[in-house]
């Protein structure tokens, strides 16, 4: 079964990836991005129990504490481009 | 996967570092070539600890019941490494920065035309002064 | 007993795969952004921890379970948010959900997923 | 791509997929240290230094033949060297041979910790790990003196917070302390399971940094004023060079811990977390005074 889990998340991760790579706007890019995160800490964590990696759920722990670090770096990113487009258009000299 | 015989791997990590390559020798704008230089750097650290991969070696941790390691050398140069790689990129991303405010440009065509156009113009001013100096 | 553990760990891993794989269909097959998100986001948040309650069902009783149920608890606090602040970016960001010539307000179950 | 967003988020994808394979290849320490730099901290930032310059990039205007051929060329005569090269996994390659098994086979007994990755970068190998930590305090003034100290900037972005996202906030609050707690855990359980200063100085600065994202820079900026940051680095590589002067002046090589205390294995293991210490305190700050470096810095039009 574990095999089974593992192959679904395999596959999953792959239409990620194309909808990472296809994503018409950014914010598709960054759910994709967002997604495949997620889908690495539940990789790492089934597939180190599967193939007996040593310390692998540190790692998946890791993962899932910093993949959202990276999605808020994003959301701040548009929040201050739409920031500072607006103080530049008012302060332009 | 290491019972994938023969130099699979060194043909994956020529491919990725030859991706890298090639977008740091071709594309102009020199935030993706950061980029490309960081894709260049992660086929190097795959190629180091592909060396110290040992067929059914374990993690280097000892631990009981285990009796092949993985080499540790190549982890160790590989982890400060990655660090380091960081702090390096941000040097870059900092040099990157203040191009775009010196020059408004971050695409390499564009600040070397604007070096060439401040050249001349240097030039014409110099060969102006010694005319005049005449 | 540990045939019924083994089995509901297979159950639950199986329902996980799967729900992994529509979540994935949705993502790449959804028509714009607010029902992709509605798609990853919703069964996102119940597959990674039927998937990883599975594997707390596989595994013995030690120190690496208590640290499965961080990965649990910590996917379970900072999936749904992410998904919700990110459908929420999108919003103030200017994209508008696509919508039938009915005008329901789709925005808002793909935020309170 | 022409754009440039697209590229970054891409990136980090391939940081994720680079520590899965890392993991598969054993090396537990480096997928942990990739996991920690690419996740957060690389995405953050080339973001940051994406908002101070252009986000789209000019269509390219040579030709892309004649460098093709060139990486070609190269590939090809690489591809043709890797032919003499050992296979992967083979236990007689020449890697295998030198000092490797030295380590495997005495570490656990001369320094007395189960993990030798952390044995071999802190004792067998200080010298290198103290030029890695020189290296990186020096890229970090490097960043500080092109992008300006922070004492010298008055002026910041008024609020780069992110708006009044409640549900976000809360989160995150709930989350930074488990953040800061798990990094303390990998910067001091790093000699028995993957872990060290390298990784929990990142971890630690990433915590920070969300702490900063989210709640504006003023906030975070009085958690950790700006201004100790190079101070603490400059700190973290004293330690380090100190416990080296320490085993000095006791008539031991600079760096043999062994003279720190009456036991040497003793000396070896509190001489590997003081170096982790150092290590960890010097990739905090610098890690956290390039993002404030990056972040604080107004873009011009």
């Amino acid at each position: 079964m574990l095999t089974a889990a593992i192959i679904a998340i395999l596959v999953t991760m792959a239409m990620a990836l194309i909808r990472a790579f296809l994503g018409p706007t950014e914010y598709d890019r960054m759910l994709a991005a967002n997604s495949f995160g997620t889908k690495t800490v539940l990789l790492i964590a089934l597939g180190g129990h599967a193939f007996s990696w040593h310390s692998y759920l540190d790692v998946a722990l890791l993962y899932a504490m910093l993949n959202f670090v990276g999605t808020i770096a994003v959301m701040r990113f548009f929040q201050n481009r739409k920031l500072d487009g607006k103080q530049e258009s008012g302060r332009a000299p | 996967m290491s019972e994938i015989p023969g130099l699979f791997n060194y043909w994956v990590v020529v491919f990725l570092m030859m991706a890298g390559f090639y977008v740091v020798i071709s594309q102009g704008n020199l935030v993706k070539k950061l980029v490309g230089l960081g894709l260049f750097q992660a086929s190097v650290f795959i190629l180091y600890i592909t060396m110290g991969n040992l067929s059914g070696g374990q993690a280097p941790i000892v631990s009981q019941g285990v009796f092949i390691y993985s080499n540790p050398l190549p982890h160790v140069l590989i982890l400060t490494a990655i660090v380091v790689g960081v702090a390096t990129t941000a040097v870059g991303l900092a040099l990157v920065v203040r191009i775009h405010e010196a020059y408004g440009t971050v695409e390499e065509d564009e600040i070397h035309a604007r070096d060439m156009a401040d050249d001349e113009s240097l030039f014409e001013e110099n060969r102006d002064g010694e005319e005049s100096g005449r | 007993m540990s045939l019924l553990i083994e089995w509901a760990g297979a159950l639950f891993l199986l329902a996980g795969g799967f729900l992994c794989i529509t979540g994935g269909v949705g993502l790449l097959r959804m028509p714009d952004f607010f029902s992709r998100v509605h798609a990853a986001g919703v069964t996102e948040t119940l597959a990674a921890p039927l998937l990883l309650f599975g594997l707390m069902l596989q595994m013995e009783w030690s120190l690496e379970l208590v640290k499965v149920l961080m990965i649990l608890v910590f996917v379970l606090a900072t999936n749904p948010t992410a998904t919700q602040a990110m459908a929420r970016a999108t919003l103030t960001g200017g994209q508008k959900p696509l919508v039938d010539c009915t005008r329901e307000k789709e925005g808002e179950s793909s935020s309170n997923s | 791509m022409r754009d440039l967003f697209g590229v970054v988020m891409l990136f980090g994808v391939y940081s994720l997929l680079t520590a899965i394979l890392f993991m598969d290849l054993d090396a537990v320490d480096v997928a942990f240290t990739e996991a920690a730099v690419g996740a957060g901290v690389t995405t953050v930032l080339l973001l940051s230094s994406l908002r101070l310059t252009r986000r789209w990039e000019a269509p390219p205007r040579h030709n892309p033949l004649v460098s093709l051929l060139v990486v070609g060329v190269t590939g090809a005569a690489l591809v043709y060297a890797t032919l003499d090269a050992p296979l992967l996994g083979d236990p007689s390659a020449p890697v295998h041979k030198h000092v490797a098994p030295h380590y495997l086979q005495l570490a656990a007994e001369e320094v007395g910790m189960p993990n030798i990755v952390t044995a071999v970068l802190a004792s067998y190998r200080g010298y290198d790990t103290f030029g890695e930590t020189l290296v990186i305090f020096t890229a970090g003034l490097a960043v500080l003196l092109l992008l300006g100290f922070p004492e010298a900037r008055k002026s910041r972005v008024a609020s780069s917070a992110i708006g009044d996202q409640v549900v976000l906030k809360v989160v995150v609050k709930l989350l930074i302390p488990l953040i800061l707690l798990y990094a303390l855990y990998v910067q001091f359980h790093g000699d028995f399971g993957a872990g060290g200063g390298f990784q929990a100085g990142v971890i630690f600065a990433t915590g920070l940094i969300l702490y900063d994202m989210v709640f504006g820079g003023a906030v975070a900026r009085g958690v950790i004023p700006a201004s100790w940051l190079p101070r603490l680095a400059a700190l973290g590589v004293l330690i380090y060079g100190g416990v080296g002067l320490i085993s000095m002046l006791a008539g031991k090589p600079f760096l043999d811990y062994s003279a720190l205390s009456t036991d040497p294995v003793r000396g070896q293991h509190l001489g590997v977390l003081l170096v982790e210490l150092g290590v960890g305190i010097t990739v905090f700050s610098i890690v956290l005074s390039i993002f404030h470096a990056l972040s604080g810095r107004k873009p011009q039009s």
